[in-house]
């Protein structure tokens, strides 16, 4: 095998098996080393058993931004994983197995979904494979020259067990650190990172950290031949310092930076653990600073977590929510109130798989059209989307602040990819971290919440000395009492709405789009959120042949119209390529409304999984090469 | 006492006459007076119908908010400055039918907040339909067939929940009213009044007249008495004021139910997690100097070092 | 004066004083004349004292579909009423008011809102009227030789409770009658009329009548000199059977007609008298037919509501609720699970004036994205208005024949002005009513609720003999069990959204729009819903001058694109007008999203009130003439 | 009984090895078989969570819905279709959490519904939370720090909110549990099953073992009689249930609380304005002939006569 720049790996196993512990160390240890990590999980909406995966990408040249099919590693805890993912291993890969497996048929994985195993069956019939693991593992080996890796997961773990006196009923925690051992030792990863990965990961019991470590040696003993089988170039990324976490985890740090003090919740994925991490940093202190307190409210259901925050907010606090579809869609109506009432608030909307439950732990972009139109009446919003880790990060504290200046419920609309998506980030520049919070009254007679001298109004806190004031979410004057007369609704109402320009004019452009690529492209390609990555990278790949420009709208509303048909002025129209993570690739609708740019090549995906970078470039060469308009993508298990 | 404010907004109070709500809100204001709330430390949030609109009339901070949504605004209000005192006021179809989650909830939190509701047996703003304390096969003028469903016990159900103060007031004894708010804003913890309020445009049935025969006063048993003086009481005590919650019709006691100030409130259980809450607080804790971040590269790094990995070469 | 074909009337006073009554009353009695009626409520969020009025047209030639200012008569029962309607009332035309109101002075009207004082208090100002009654009268009488027309509301009432024996107390509910009596004076409708009025609406009361035409003598004598001195044609509409009615009760009916047999809701202006009207015939038989049961459901919130309805489709009933903003805010979540399980239900949403409480008891159109966009996730919904009391008669019966058919939620968008608007209209066809439920299965072995072969699923309802079946809103396989394959997933989730196609595919064009006007027009009006009537009425009194055509939307959605570019394909892009009861006139975004055509010339109204003719013509006017681009229009009080 | 239907689906049940939903499911399926149930005549109605999953599981219809949400659909199905069985599966946190509006307005209505709540008090299917039914102060594995909550008592909230059938059952004492199961379903009337059930995921505090020492039969007492024997009975009875469901901590009752068969049901209720209501009903109600209205048009002016008026020329 030759020496690559980047490998992919798939690591998989049953919902429950430590695969996102094994993700964590593995990420932490290639970090450590200087390499770039990224990789995306994918689970049921279920707590154990189901299969569960994690899909890598380790670069030695740069932070990577896409996955892409075929893997380098497949890495399996169970049968399931290697019925489910064999198709996807390269050419000269390798598959790490479980010796107790091999005789496992397809019919006696019960996890599997009846729906899936019948399609996995056809595949193998055709390939004429018989539905075993050994069968797969010999055809994978002999037809696509696989390296078969086989572990005795069993016999290796109960050497752990005794050794160190484990219950046996304790085994299966195990299970983590042996694949990640082996990864380890097949890419040639250097102990120390491993150990180091071990360090981190169980810092609080430290005990696990002896443990695994002899787990590795007994894994290295075990397959010692095939060290460093899978050879990636040494790392040359020219950063001597990086974060590696989720996006729930960015985010999360962003709030906290940006001075969240009250966050509300209900539960739900994939928005949940946002919540749970600023909680763990509820309170601290810093230097003798106070970073806190943040009060971080789980409530009753959604409809408590939007009207605590306004309430929140009317008190002065930074405030926000974070949910999702389903829980979005119980928060209009009190959106519509924080509209009405030019209260500041974030709610951080993470799509999924819609609509009802739909596919809670899958991920989709389609969503934009409820972000942007949904509650009655009309009324200010923004609605902002980030297209990465970094992105997301200051966003988070850019949403904050366009929600204070002007006044408004700020949507920060994200993605299940990007939630549980771990990757490998530089360290945000906190310099650039600018925290405005508007123009504040604290203390005034004759004070009048919604005076309509000026577009905005002059905000004072409940509690500020000597004020009194009214919210109300009826029409209302401008002390916030109920008022029905026609005159001061045409007034109030406008006004409400007109603040929209302001935040068109006085949004800087890096945080309306960012446009990447070409400057005189053959084809302009738009998408917004999860789509940058995988976009920039194709437009990378295809450059020598197709010269490619990427938009990454992140002003999703009030649409940036100006900026927009600048940058598109001088393409054909059939040039424009949307993207989205959807059925109806919605960015299109909206562009059609705020612009009157139709576009009409679209690439959409709705399976739940992640765009991917074989696929994307398949489908622009399709549209560019042989005209298709419309391509559906659904690579991934 | 020296009279600093005046609890009255000069806004024309829109009720119809004659209506219980009047009542209410002489109680509300003259509480404050002989309280002296400060108005701009004082908060009533509301959440829509007849008597949600109080917040107009009083010259506290008003909040007039969504249909069945006053508690969780006001635990919002409440949670980010606890130094403000919130009242909540909500009709009885706001705070028991579409409200009814939010209403068991705040029990279980035992926050520091005062619910009023105003009992009028129907959902006036939107004129006359059966509310949730409108008792089963009562059918008032603005009914076309008796009522279906029964009442919901609103004592029963703030018991239930944990409300630590609990009490009935009636709209048209006013200064026995303005005691029960005066203590309800007194206690740590959460409080509900159910004020029964004669809505004489819809509810021909449980008019003034009506109440004017039925109810009678708790204190006026000097036996009857409500409050956990210590701990192990509680069972006891709350026993008997389910039992008392029971009676209605002929005999409607009014008064205190029950009082407990040994349950920890919300704001103290925060303060075991956040320290030095509730003297910092959301709404005065620093998030930024000079429109920066208050911590620098350094502290940030301190702070997250979980997520940090230096690169080993 | 002249013997008019039409006139208008304004009936005003305080909120609780009988209005209501008085409208009803005149409605039935000049409708058994034979004239025409229409009339606008008026009133703010408030059960007693607040100021509302009546806005009324009757014709002689027409039944009418629009109404516009100035008004012959103003008959006022308060003071209240003079102050904000004076400047309404026609050169020579009439104004009743009561004599013990003569020297009120407008400070000493606590009803009227403080904003609006101060604007009606410049207004006389500028005129140099003094703000009393008294003044306001001569001033119309001498500036605009209106003729004033004095009673003695507390002497003639007084007669009345004495003659009677009346508790003095229940005197306030004559003054219903003595403003009708005031009317049909002036305008000369005969006594048998009035009697008939009488009689219809206090059929169950019957006391009432004979008290109430007591009343109407008393009135006579006491302005006998201005019998008929409003002069208007003699009926001549060739129709001998109609029915008078609000736009909830043709609703209502409606339902009833096409077989609802569950309802719920929860209380909602301007919804809940739709559900009120329908709990009144729950039950009835009729030639020993028996209509009904109807389970009118008054739910805990419109969260239960529209969740409960979506279980009375899948038993098999004909499932429908009603709602306005605030409340549909609330449904989404529920739309989305008939979404993606498939279930036919109708939401019936009349809009008022957002965001959040807004106004109340107003109208507005501004709620189009809402109904249109609101809820996560993809699936396939249809949303449908009406122009007016005919059209909604026969589109809630086509709302649940298209639910059904194609087993989607259907959003019946209409309006507050509709909602509680009277107008007496022709007697609707029966045989014209259709009801179609689409396929059903009743019985039927490995029953697949999700069958994939075809896009219309077989509904069976729960309960069916031998049939079991599941239903969930996570996604799910062809029998409703949860499933994540994602191949499924690509095939489960295209097949509820291309159900779009067969609605759009086989829907009549009558359903999608109507297109009124000119053939060959200078101007396009684009509108929906509460537009049609005062449309109408424009393009026919510009007709010499300015040829135009409306199109009344109906299918809003899906969008009827090909049917609406074929329309529009002959005219200039500037030469297209939208028209809406909103700041955004949104249906130009959903046009232009759905057909790239991009409407720049725009009219909205968003204060609550209905646009009325004069303020129509004249912003048309300015448009054409003065190639103005954007109309906000105000009139109304 | 001959057993002429399988009660259970061939589907993979994908709870964790050792939860307690699997006795639950196990009761059941069990309850099921003993009545009979025709599988095609009834139907589960669940939320969103571990436990509302349930429905895939057991061979009758099923109605897999929305977080919170399994009344309101379950009601209407009912309603609906009366002669169903309609039974109501949902977690702590989908019935008592966001759910419990409409859990406290299913027993304003008395509608003839069975309510099985699987109390694990966490919501599992989300990771652990707290969820409403665990108690103040607990610390479970998933959680950061202690729950700052207080429980809600789901017996109690149940007797207070109307539910003429309250019982609690444990996940693990199956027979017991289908015993209770049936009766609830044989109950005419809201009936409400409280079921502890261990989460072995991430409730380390009530475990199976913790169980296992603190239930105890309310059957085991002789003089335990829960059930309304005749009306009058029906306040001492209730306040006896509401006493035994204070019981908890070392302790734990089992059994059947309360039984009130004197409450009319919803659909007597509905039955006396509806006449040939239940059997004649929404789901077997003609509506159309042929396509077209039942009503010719003759017919339909009778029937809206009032609204019609006759042009007298
Ligand atoms: C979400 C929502 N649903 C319905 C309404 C309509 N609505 C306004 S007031 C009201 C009920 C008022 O009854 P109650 O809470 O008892 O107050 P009251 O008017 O009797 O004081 C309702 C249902 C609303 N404003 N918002
Ligand atoms: C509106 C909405 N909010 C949140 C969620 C996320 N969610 C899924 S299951 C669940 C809670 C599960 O807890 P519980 O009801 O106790 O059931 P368990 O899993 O414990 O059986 C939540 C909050 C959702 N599906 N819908
Ligand atoms: S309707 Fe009833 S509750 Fe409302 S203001 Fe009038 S009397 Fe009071
Ligand atoms: S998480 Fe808990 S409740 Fe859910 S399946 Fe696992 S053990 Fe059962
Ligand atoms: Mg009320
Ligand atoms: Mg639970």
């Amino acid at each position: 095998m030759f020496i690559l720049k980047e490998i992919g790996i798939i690591l998989g196993g049953p919902q429950g098996a430590g695969l996102e512990t094994s993700m964590a160390i593995l990420g932490r240890a290639l970090t450590r080393k200087g390499y770039g990590v990224i990789a995306d999980r994918e689970y049921f909406s279920n707590i154990t058993g189901r299969h569960s995966y994690i899909h890598m990408l380790i670069s030695s040249t740069k932070l990577p931004r896409s996955l892409g099919y075929p893997v380098e590693i497949l890495a399996s805890i169970d049968a399931e994983t290697v019925f489910t993912h064999f198709k996807d291993v390269a050419e000269k890969g390798v598959v790490i197995y479980d010796k107790n497996q091999l005789d496992k048929n397809i019919d006696n994985v019960p996890s599997m979904e009846d729906y899936t195993r019948e399609r996995i069956k056809i595949i193998l019939a055709r390939l004429g494979v018989n539905p075993t693991i050994e069968n797969i593992v010999s055809y994978l080996e002999k037809e696509r020259n696989v390296v078969p890796i086989e572990i005795d997961f069993i016999s290796i773990i109960r050497k752990i067990t005794e050794r160190f006196k484990i219950d046996p009923r304790q085994a299966s925690r195990y299970v983590s650190g042996l694949i990640v051992s082996a990864i380890s030792i097949v890419i040639g990863l250097e102990e120390k990172f491993v150990r180091y990965g071990f360090e981190q990961q169980f810092r609080e019991r430290r005990h696990l950290i002896e443990h695994n470590m002899a787990l590795y040696e007994l894994v290295y003993d075990s397959i010692a031949t095939f060290r460093n089988i899978v050879k990636v170039d040494a790392p040359r990324i020219a950063l001597n310092k990086l974060m590696i976490l989720t996006g729930n985890d960015a985010i999360a740090i962003a709030k906290i930076i940006a001075g969240v003090r009250y966050q509300s919740y209900y539960p739900i994925t994939p928005a949940a653990d946002e919540s749970f991490t600023i909680e763990k940093y509820e309170y601290n202190e810093v230097n003798g600073k106070a970073v806190g307190p943040i009060v971080v409210m789980q409530t009753e259901d959604e409809i408590a977590a939007i009207c605590s925050a306004i309430g929140a907010s009317l008190s002065g606090a930074r405030s926000s929510t974070a949910t999702s579809g389903p829980g979005f869609d119980l928060m209009v109506e009190g959106i519509s109130f924080a509209g009405a009432n030019e209260v500041p608030v974030v709610i951080t909307y993470y799509q999924r798989g819609g609509p009802s439950t739909g596919q809670p732990t899958r991920g989709s972009q389609s969503d934009l059209m409820n972000a942007v139109f949904a509650a009655h009446g009309e009324f200010a919003r923004v609605v902002l989307s980030s297209g990465d880790h970094v992105e997301a990060f200051h966003d988070t504290v850019e949403a904050f602040n366009i929600a204070e200046k002007y006044q408004v419920p700020v949507i920060h609309l994200l993605d299940k990819f990007l939630a549980n998506m771990i990757a490998s980030v530089p360290v945000p520049d906190i310099d650039r971290v600018k925290i405005e919070r508007g123009k504040i009254v604290f203390s005034r007679s004759n004070y009048k919440r919604f005076d309509l001298s000026n577009l905005i109004s002059p905000r004072a806190y409940l509690g500020a000395d000597n004020i009194v004031m009214w919210h109300s979410g009826d029409e209302h004057d401008e002390y916030g009492h109920i008022v029905e007369d026609p005159e001061n609704r045409l007034k109030m109402y406008s006004k409400r709405i007109e603040k929209m320009k302001l935040v068109l004019e006085e949004t800087p452009s890096d945080i309306k789009m960012g446009v990447y690529g070409d400057k005189n492209p053959d084809y302009i390609i738009v998408g917004w959120g999860s789509v940058k990555g995988v976009a920039l990278d194709a437009i990378e790949m295809l450059g020598d042949r197709i010269k490619l420009c990427y938009i990454n709208m992140k002003l999703l509303w009030p649409f940036p119209q100006k900026e927009f048909l600048e940058i598109v002025k001088d393409i054909p129209r059939d040039r424009i390529i949307a993207v989205e993570h959807s059925h109806g690739v919605n960015i299109a609708s909206l562009i059609a409304m705020s612009t009157g740019i139709t576009i009409d090549r679209k690439i959409a995906k709705f399976t739940g999984r992640p765009i991917t970078l074989n696929e994307f470039i398949e489908a622009i060469e399709k549209i560019v090469y042989r005209n298709e308009k419309r391509m559906v993508l659904a690579y991934g298990a | 006492m020296e009279r600093k404010w005046d609890y009255k907004t000069s806004l024309w109070v829109d009720w119809c006459p004659g209506c219980g709500n009047f009542g209410i809100l002489t109680a509300v204001v003259k509480a404050f007076e002989e309280l002296g709330l400060d108005p701009s430390k004082t908060v009533i949030v509301s959440g829509i119908g007849c008597s949600s609109k109080i917040p107009h009339f009083v010259n506290v901070n008003g909040v007039h908010t969504l249909h069945g949504r006053a508690i969780p605004f006001a635990m919002g209000i409440k949670l980010a400055n606890p130094e403000l005192t919130v009242i909540v006021h909500g009709g009885d179809g706001d705070l028991l039918g579409i409200g009814a989650g939010h209403f068991v909830a705040l029990g279980r939190r035992n926050l520091d907040i005062v619910v009023i509701m105003h009992n009028n047996g129907v959902y006036g703003l939107t004129k006359g339909q059966a509310s949730p304390t409108l008792p089963l096969g009562v059918k008032t003028k603005a009914l076309a067939k008796p009522n279906i469903q029964q009442a919901v016990n609103p004592i029963l159900l703030a018991l239930a929940s944990g409300y630590t103060f609990v009490a009935r007031g009636y709209a048209f004894e006013s200064t026995h009213l303005k005691n029960l708010i005066k203590m309800a804003i007194k206690h740590r913890g959460a409080a509900f009044i159910d004020v029964l309020q004669p809505c004489i445009t819809f509810n021909d049935v449980f008019t003034a007249e009506f109440y004017r025969k039925a109810i009678y006063k708790l204190d006026d048993d000097p036996s009857w008495d409500p409050v956990v003086r210590k701990p192990e009481e509680a069972r006891e005590k709350l026993l008997k004021s389910i039992e008392k919650s029971l009676e209605w019709g002929d005999r409607i006691p009014i008064g205190v139910f029950y009082v407990n100030e040994y349950v920890l409130t919300f704001e103290e259980r925060l303060n075991k997690r956040l320290y030095k809450y509730p003297a910092i607080n959301p709404s005065n804790a620093t998030i930024e100097i000079n429109g920066k971040s208050i911590l620098s590269q350094q502290e940030f790094e301190e702070l997250f070092k979980d997520y940090i990995v230096v690169v080993e070469r």
